[in-house]
């Protein structure tokens, strides 16, 4: 049968966000000399230093990717954004050829080339490289032919007709061939963080563990930069991170609602953009563990997601709650599926047909992160009104997901959040069986075949159909319960403005840095 | 004495071999390796061998614990499986910030408890010596973090007069800026080292104080300074000045939780943050280097107190 | 007279061993001796601090293991012994140590401490335990009261007692007394040697009596034997000894014991011999004593004279008396 | 046996004597046992920490709450009450732990001398060598978490002390006299360790076992506020300080409420064994 | 005779845990110039007590009062702490029991020596060291310059205790107390230092307080013996007179107990019954008289009289004449 198409940054589908202790921050005594042409990004992940096109796939490393390099285009919700890029035209909707940029350098002053395309996109398709792209570019069916036209034309041909195409081939950031030419391992090298790139920055320091400090690419091919130096500073820890906004020391901040609520938003000068990421946070079972349908229904019947989401994301403002394992946003979402209102007593039959009792699970979350702390906790105490013990087990979001990713892991549950593409079909490396990130383990052919059917329809209404009926069949399963799609709420200081200009976007938070302007 | 060193070396080395033994061995143990974190259920099983074959997990334990080991002596300690960064340049950074924060803090607290415990000591039962010993008892019951967190919120959230976190505003490699970043966490970790040493100098003064010498220079007409001074106060420091090198392995993992409370970038934050990801060659890497340090440091004091003791120099 | 004891060349050495078990050092406490002790006599033991008095009498008790020699206890070699099957030979061999605080445990009660050795070598009832006990209290000059009461609450000479009376315990034969007097106050001492010649008397015990006290093991023993660095250099009746000493050592050992009478005070402007006592780890080449014998000679540099027994069975190991 | 009453007595009285001299014993002793029965109580008090009402989150002190509630509204009395049961049992059970272990070990090492000894004090060192908070860290990983894995990781991390201690001990009591007598007289091994060394290295016991107990109360703070120690619901001193430093500014009491009765409880453990340390030692019954 | 060292009516209490213990007991002690006092008595009679308290070597909760304690004619008790260590360890030396601890374990010998020199004498440490050498050379240490140089540890328990002895006599003393110097000492070992101290007696003028519990010592080297016992002096009197003439029933006691050369092996030691009072029990009476086979209730009275024999010789006792009142009985 058809294989999975693209997913998209697939592998941004992440345990839940980040760790608890430290990161560092100040208070401002810092001239303003110092600070005027600074944008002060507080993040709480460390790119480190083997950040690379190739293979990097986290939040932090990718935002620092977006900062050096740049894509061919991005490819959102809104359609597409091109980069080095002009346009691109198929006949057949199999071969997809680009026109490039003429006018771009890599910062060393080396003209980019098509050559670069071609390099970056064949790397990707090594599998021993391990690119986070590689199941976008490779299937059964064969491989994405990447061929150079002359200097300024590349071209892709994919061996089936998808409507995905456009996705699959978004996002990879092009890296200079003459630098990484004769690198075979991209996370240990001497390149990565002495970075070379067609992106609106430069790296000029990094510190592990502290900061990230970039210097505009004077030659950047969009425009010079507004704002000469960006920094992200690495600020593990939460409180010091609002207290460093709070203070000026630090311009913008990803903040949850109860932080925003913690903050004073207008005495600081700061103003809070929320943005969908198109994010989904969800419960899932393992069915290896729990293998009783019937029991999954009982245990999403005892669940109320309402308060969930209230417990830890407040206002309404901040969420919107889904009842399918797509984001609420996208075009093929449907309601018309099993929603698992909350209903104890049908809990409790489903249970005793079933015929268990003393029934124990053992719940995974990222003890860091406060929205699932709050959660876990709601769902420990809402099992335990249908007779059901959960254990929870706060784990680091990192050793969670490595621990989901082992097919014999002991957990019965897990929390987590992914944030997949535009197209349905990017999910299906969470819910096809076998898929990488399907840590749910169950073996259904009804959803790979419905899968499978989607990916290869061409007509929008029809694939409209596969997708609803996709969508309820994933809900009746009853392994996947989808808790909320909750915005980024970006926390920046009036002093930067521009934010709409850039744009934000899911995963690196700004689509084009150097659209971003200080005003004192 | 240079046999007495040399044997002290020779003996040191079993004890090195066997905790990197451990370690490895604590490795080997754990839930999930290096090739876990990369491979995907999808991936072929020969591309998994190749991966396994990279990585050298292919080969024998015992043969990987030489290539580890050959490795930890070459200052190749490895990378992260998580961030897949090399531990040697994580740990080269972050140990000189660990080193800058503890060596002052722990001089200070050094001198501070010599102070205190010889004032304690010579004073025994008297009012000051009261004082200082429970000062001393209580703060051993005050965990640091706990002292680092109301220190954040009186100069950090309250007041608003010091930084509380990092060890610099970026950009800004001022002297002026670093020192105000460091004084609190230097205060806390000061504050961390300063009640066990306090006793122990009061301890050893008191000791010192009934010792029969002291009557004699007493009956000899050594007055009260000459006895703390020229007698009392070598003999009881001799013992702490030894300890010295057992505030080695401190260098590195010294202020683990002082620095995770306060974002020092040290190895601490790092340690914590490779122990809540699993992250166990960083793990082990600081393990084998922190005990390394530990049976280090005692060979120094050993062999320190060898040098300063007369019994033991001339005596062995 | 009937030979209880008889001790042919008996040797204990002390190795200080590394962790591999690799020997450092030896100390030779006791390096070759040979003496008998008579049954019902008190046999007194002396020499200098660290001579290897102590060593010997807890080897010969097999409290400590021999290193090499015979110990035949009534004829048999309990040198040879496996030390599992001893129990026998230690009901007859008893010891009283030197020091009244560190020999009796403070956690205990006077009949705990009593009953220790009874109920390892007797199967008795609690009360006939105690029975035995307020009896063994009564011999040795305590009150059977005292049976409840813990050994801090003694003062030395009655704590002495209470170790006596647990040596008495299990009717022993032969009791080593471990300079069972040296810790006690002067007006103390004369009690505790009153009981133990008492005892001798009743029960026909026979001693070994290791003391530094020369009036006192004059007083106490029939014969006496004279340590020096590991060897006994001088064994003869205890007159002998006392007023007759032939070994330079003995003799100087005697004339530096300090007397209170008139006529025997000690004569300080002659007769004290000079220098230390040689460490048991490094003695000295030939005899042991040659380094600080004013009569030392060649010979006595190069070989070591063995005891020789003249007509009166006085033994000294000297060539020159 | 009149005289085993009066002494008995006498105990008793030498440790009303010894609490009277020292006022810090006596309140340490005072609040020690106050906590011991709230924590023994709490389970029958109407107290329930787990329960959460997101109607109610991070609300102040009220008649309702008397200490509050936490970030998902559950009531913070409960939970500093319940964490204090958690701390304690921690404490305890983790100091019986490592007592136990440390005392055989220590007895098997002094006792037997030569290899055994040898071997035993290489373990020791080995163990010791390695930075105790980042031993039981690392160690801690390889449990699966919750109360007992904590208990067990911090007990069996924590012997070497005592074992050195009860070793260091024994061997200068194996030169006793009493002891020597005992093992000349053919008293059996075990009897001699059971009736002369363990009371004989008591009081060493009783320090570290209560310095044991502060100890293992701290390390559990300590994993707790690292974040790999008690999970929830429950909650222990440490765990709550965890919470609590996300709201300081906002809520500092929060802070303030574990971390002094955390203190408060390593004081006073802590004095109280210098005075059982006193009362065992038999010269001061004399008195 | 004149006095070096007059005690008149001295008491030493301790006070601890408000408990107060009286020590020693309102006794009378004088040193003749140019003689040896020795004093004798059981373990904590209250012998260290005494002489610690000329020494100001008692803890601060020790309390000592008396009528007057005069050393050369100048009240000790009178002087300001800087005064009294003007005269110690220049006019006034102890030595102690245990050589093994008296000295500091890391400082050598040599600065030992010199340290006590300059303490007292304003000289230069060149010729502090020359003194140093010359006072080894004196109590008989072999290769002094080198031994200068060595630790304590490398010295052996009768040459640390010859060490003190040069310490104590670099500036000259006119009174050296010597604390039980030999008892921890081997017999053979004892003899030579007691053959030193008298030596240094005779040569160096300096007069001894010896405190021994060993009568035989005593016997040795002794010009007049004080005999206490529960903190108190029961018998005072030249050597003869104590040894051979002894008039208080404890001192005779002591004496009969004591095995002599010539006593037959087998007969009974006359042991003194009971043991000896521990200080919380004693009353004002006499501390003796629970063992006394002579006592009256008289002996719990406070005012022990003070029988006087001869110009050296007195004792405590209510009884005058034991042998009078044995012989009526
Ligand atoms: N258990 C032991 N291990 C090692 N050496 C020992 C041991 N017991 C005794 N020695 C050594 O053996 C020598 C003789 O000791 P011993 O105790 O027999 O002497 P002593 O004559 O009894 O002396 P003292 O009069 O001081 O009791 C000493 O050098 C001592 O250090
Ligand atoms: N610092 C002190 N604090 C309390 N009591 C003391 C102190 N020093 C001595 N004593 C008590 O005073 C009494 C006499 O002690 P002292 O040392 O004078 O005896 P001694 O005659 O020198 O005995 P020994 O022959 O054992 O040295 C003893 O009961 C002792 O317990
Ligand atoms: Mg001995
Ligand atoms: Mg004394």
């Amino acid at each position: 049968g058809g294989k999975d198409p693209v997913v998209e940054s697939a592998s941004t589908v992440e345990a839940e966000s980040a760790v608890s202790a430290s990161g560092s921050s100040e208070q401002k005594d810092t001239s303003t000399a110092d600070k005027g042409n600074t944008f002060t990004y507080a993040i709480n992940g460390d790119p480190g230093e083997s950040t690379n096109v190739i293979t990097s796939s986290s939040r932090w490393d990718l935002s620092t990717i977006k900062m050096v390099y740049s894509p061919l285009y991005m490819y959102n919700a809104d359609g597409i954004n091109w980069f080095l890029a002009t346009e691109y035209s198929t006949d057949d909707d199999l071969t997809y050829t680009f026109k490039l940029r003429d006018d771009v350098k890599w910062s060393d002053g080396e003209p980019f080339t098509a050559d670069d395309v071609v390099f970056t996109y064949s790397e990707m398709e090594k599998e021993e490289n391990l690119g986070w792209a590689y199941s976008q570019l490779v299937y059964d069916e064969g491989t994405v032919e990447i061929k150079k036209i002359d200097d300024y034309t590349v071209s892709f041909t994919f061996p089936f007709k998808t409507p995905t195409a456009l996705e699959m081939l978004s996002q990879v950031f092009i890296m200079p061939e003459h630098i990484y030419k004769n690198v075979t391992d991209y996370e240990h090298n001497d390149y990565n963080m002495n970075t070379i790139g067609t992106g609106p920055y430069q790296v000029v320091e990094y510190v592990p563990g502290s900061y990230v400090k970039f210097k505009r690419n004077e030659y950047y091919f969009k425009g010079k930069p507004e704002i000469e130096n960006v920094v992200f500073r690495i600020i593990e820890n939460s409180d010091t991170a609002i207290l460093a906004l709070q203070s000026g020391e630090v311009d913008a901040y990803q903040a949850i609602p109860s932080e925003v609520e913690k903050m004073n938003i207008a005495e600081n000068n700061l103003s809070t953009y929320s943005y969908s990421e198109g994010r989904i946070g969800y419960l899932m079972i393992n069915v290896k563990n729990v293998p009783d349908q019937k029991v999954r229904q009982a245990i999403l019947f005892a669940l109320n997601k309402d308060d969930m989401n209230k417990a830890s994301y407040l206002s309404e403002d901040y969420y919107l709650t889904p009842y399918t394992f797509l984001p609420p946003t996208s075009r093929f979402y449907t309601e018309n599926v099993e929603k698992y209102t909350q209903n104890q007593d049908k809990a409790k039959e489903l249970l005793k047909e079933a015929g268990v009792t003393d029934l124990t699970l053992k719940v995974g979350y990222a003890g860091s992160d406060p929205a699932q702390t709050a959660q876990a906790l709601l769902v420990q105490q809402e099992l335990s009104e249908i007779g059901v013990t959960v254990e929870l087990d706060a784990a680091d979001s990192t050793a969670l997901s490595a621990q989901m990713h082992s097919a014999d892991n002991d957990y019965d549950m897990y929390f987590g959040g992914y944030i997949m593409g535009i197209d349905p079909d990017t999910f299906s490396s969470l819910f096809e069986s076998n898929a990488s990130y399907n840590y749910m383990y169950y073996d259904v052919k009804e959803i790979d075949d419905l899968f499978a059917k989607g990916r290869a329809e061409n007509d929008e209404a029809k694939r409209k159909e596969i997708y609803d009926e996709l969508q309820a069949k994933i809900q009746d399963y009853a392994s996947f319960y989808p808790i909320t799609s909750n915005n980024k709420i970006l926390v920046v200081n009036k002093r930067i403005q521009g934010v709409e200009d850039a744009k934000l976007v899911p995963v690196y938070t700004f689509e084009d840095a150097s659209l971003l302007k200080i005003v004192e | 004495m240079a046999k007495y060193i040399f044997k002290r070396i020779i003996n040191a080395i079993p004890l090195l071999i066997l905790i990197t033994m451990l370690c490895f061995a604590l490795i080997s143990l754990a839930p999930y390796d290096a090739v876990d974190a990369m491979t995907t259920p999808k991936m072929s099983p020969e591309l998994i061998e190749m991966i396994r074959q990279k990585y050298g997990y292919d080969q024998p334990v015992y043969i990987r614990y030489f290539k580890w080991l050959d490795g930890l002596i070459g200052g190749n300690f490895g990378y992260s499986i998580v961030n897949k960064t090399s531990i040697y340049n994580d740990l080269a950074s972050r140990i000189p910030n660990t080193i800058r924060l503890v060596l002052p803090s722990y001089i200070t607290a050094y001198i501070l408890a010599i102070i205190l415990g010889l004032i304690a000591g010579a004073n025994k039962g008297k009012a000051v010596d009261k004082i200082i010993d429970s000062f001393a008892s209580v703060s051993l019951a005050v965990p640091t973090f706990w002292i680092a967190m109301i220190l954040i919120y009186i100069f950090g959230y309250k007041l608003r007069i010091l930084p509380i976190l990092g060890m610099h505003t970026v950009g800004n490699s001022s002297l002026i800026d670093y020192f105000r970043h460091f004084v609190l966490p230097y205060v806390v970790l000061t504050f961390g080292f300063l009640p066990g040493n306090i006793r122990y100098v009061r301890a050893s003064t008191i000791t010192e104080y009934s010792e029969d010498y002291v009557m004699v220079q007493k009956a000899f007409g050594a007055s009260k300074a000459e006895i703390l001074f020229s007698h009392v106060c070598k003999n009881a420091l001799l013992p702490i000045i030894t300890k010295i090198g057992m505030a080695l392995p401190a260098l590195v993992t010294g202020a683990v939780i002082t620095e995770s409370v306060f974002g020092w970038p040290g190895v601490g934050p790092y340690f914590v943050r490779a122990v809540q990801g699993m992250d166990y060659p960083v793990i082990m890497v600081i393990l084998v280097l922190s005990s390394t340090l530990v049976i280090v440091g005692n060979l120094i004091s050993d062999i320190l107190y060898c040098v300063v003791d007369p019994r033991i120099r001339r005596g062995a | 007279m009937e030979k209880l004891i008889e001790v042919k060349n008996l040797k204990k050495h002390f190795y200080k061993k590394n962790f591999w078990g690799q020997n450092q050092g030896v100390t030779k406490a006791v390096d070759g001796v040979t003496f008998d002790i008579n049954k019902g006599e008190t046999f007194g033991l002396v020499g200098e601090s660290g001579c290897g008095k102590s060593t010997l009498g807890r080897t010969l008790i097999r409290m400590y293991e021999p290193t090499s020699g015979k110990i035949m206890y009534e004829g048999e070699d309990i040198a040879a012994i496996k030390k599992n099957k001893l129990n026998k030979f230690h009901k007859k061999m008893q010891i009283i140590f030197q020091d009244p605080y560190s020999s009796l445990d403070p956690h205990l009660t006077v009949r705990d401490i009593i009953a220790e050795p009874i109920s390892v070598y007797e199967k008795l009832s609690d009360t006939e335990i105690d029975l035995r006990i307020a009896e063994l209290l009564k011999k040795v000059g305590l009150k059977s009261d005292d049976m409840n009461k813990y050994s801090y609450e003694f003062s030395g000479g009655q704590r002495q007692r209470i170790g006596i009376a647990r040596a008495l315990s299990v009717n022993p034969q032969f009791v080593l007394c471990d300079e069972p007097i040296s810790a006690l106050d002067v007006s103390i001492q004369a009690q505790v040697i009153n009981v133990l010649e008492e005892l001798q008397e009743e029960l026909g015990l026979t001693y070994l009596f290791v003391a530094h006290d020369l009036n006192m093991v004059h007083h106490i023993s029939e014969k006496i034997g004279v340590m020096y660095l590991g060897k006994i250099v001088e064994i003869g009746d205890s007159d002998d000894i006392y007023f007759n000493p032939k070994h330079p050592y003995t003799k100087a050992l005697i004339n530096a014991i300090p007397r209170i009478e008139q006529e025997r005070v000690l004569k300080l402007d002659r007769d004290v011999i000079q220098g230390d006592i040689p460490s048991p780890l490094n003695v000295p080449k030939g005899c042991r004593f040659h380094p600080r014998c004013p009569y030392a000679t060649e010979r006595c540099r190069c070989e070591e004279p063995e005891l020789r027994i003249d007509a009166d069975g006085h033994q000294v190991a000297c060539f020159e008396a | 046996m009149n005289y085993k009453k009066q002494l008995s007595r006498k105990k008793r009285d030498k440790i009303f004597e010894l609490l009277l001299k020292d006022k810090a014993s006596l309140i340490s002793v005072i609040f020690l046992l106050a906590l011991i029965l709230v924590s023994v109580a709490a389970p029958f008090l109407p107290l329930d920490g787990s329960k959460t009402d997101i109607l109610h989150m991070l609300e102040s002190p009220s008649s309702v709450h008397w200490f509050g509630t936490d970030e998902v509204g559950r009531d913070y009395f409960a939970r500093t009450i319940n964490g204090g049961r958690i701390s304690l049992t921690v404490g305890i059970l983790a100091m019986l732990m490592s007592t136990v272990i440390g005392i055989t070990v220590g007895m098997l090492a002094g006792f037997s001398g030569g290899i055994v000894d040898g071997v035993l004090m290489r373990i020791v060192d080995v163990i010791q060598s390695i930075p105790w908070l980042v031993l039981v860290t690392v160690i801690s990983i390889f449990f699966k978490k919750g109360l007992l894995s904590i208990i067990v990781v911090i007990g069996f991390f924590s012997w070497m002390e005592i074992a050195r201690l009860v070793r260091a001990e024994v061997l200068s009591l194996r030169e006793r006299e009493y002891i020597q007598y005992a093992s000349f007289a053919g008293v059996k091994s075990f009897i001699i360790i059971v009736k002369h060394l363990i009371p004989a290295v008591m009081p060493t016991i009783i320090v570290s076992a209560s310095s044991g107990i502060a100890d293992a109360i701290m390390t559990e703070s300590a994993l707790s506020f690292l974040g790999i120690g008690i999970q929830e619901p429950l909650s222990s001193w440490g765990k709550l300080l965890q919470t609590a430093q996300s709201n300081l500014q906002n809520a500092l009491y929060m802070a303030m409420i574990p971390g002094v009765l955390i203190i408060l409880t390593i004081f006073a453990f802590n004095k109280i064994g210098n005075v059982l340390r006193v009362y065992w030692e038999p010269r001061v019954s004399e008195v | 005779m004149e006095k070096l060292l007059e005690i008149k009516n001295m008491s030493v209490s301790f006070e601890k845990d408000k408990k107060t213990t009286k020590i020693v007991r309102n006794i009378n002690l004088s040193v003749n110039r140019g003689e040896i006092l020795a004093i004798v008595g059981e373990s904590g009679s209250g012998k260290s007590v005494t002489v610690k308290s000329l020494m100001s070597l008692l803890p601060e909760y020790a309390h000592v009062e008396a009528d007057g304690v005069y050393f050369d004619g100048r009240d000790i008790m009178e002087m300001s702490p800087a005064d009294k260590r003007k005269i110690y360890g220049k006019d006034i030396s102890m030595i102690f029991q245990d050589p093994m601890t008296a000295l500091n374990p890391l400082k050598k010998i040599g600065s030992h020596l010199i340290e006590v020199i300059k303490r007292h004498q304003k000289i230069s440490t060149r010729e502090a060291k020359i003194l140093a050498v010359k006072m080894l050379q004196e109590v008989g240490i072999a290769a002094p310059e080198e031994r200068m140089k060595q630790y304590p540890h490398e010295f052996s328990g009768g040459m640390r205790q010859r060490v003190l002895i040069a310490m104590a006599l670099c500036s000259h003393p006119k009174l050296l107390i010597a604390d039980e110097p030999t008892t921890a000492l081997d017999v053979t070992i004892q003899a030579q230092i007691l053959k030193l101290l008298k030596t240094l007696h005779k040569k160096e003028d300096m007069d001894i307080i010896l405190i021994t519990h060993d009568l035989g010592v005593v016997a040795s080297v002794a010009d007049r013996i004080a005999v206490m016992y529960g903190g108190r002096i029961m018998e005072q009197g030249t050597k003869e007179e104590i040894l051979y003439d002894p008039k208080h029933p404890y001192t005779k006691a002591l004496l009969k107990a004591i095995p002599k050369s010539d006593t037959a092996r087998g007969t009974k030691l006359e042991a003194i019954a009971g043991s000896i009072p521990s200080f919380a029990d004693l009353g004002e009476g006499c501390p003796f008289a629970d063992r006394c086979e002579h006592a009256s209730v008289r002996c719990k009275n406070a005012n022990i009289g003070r029988n006087i024999f001869s110009e050296t010789h007195s004792s405590s006792c209510v009884l005058k004449e034991i042998e009078k009142i044995e012989q009526g009985a």
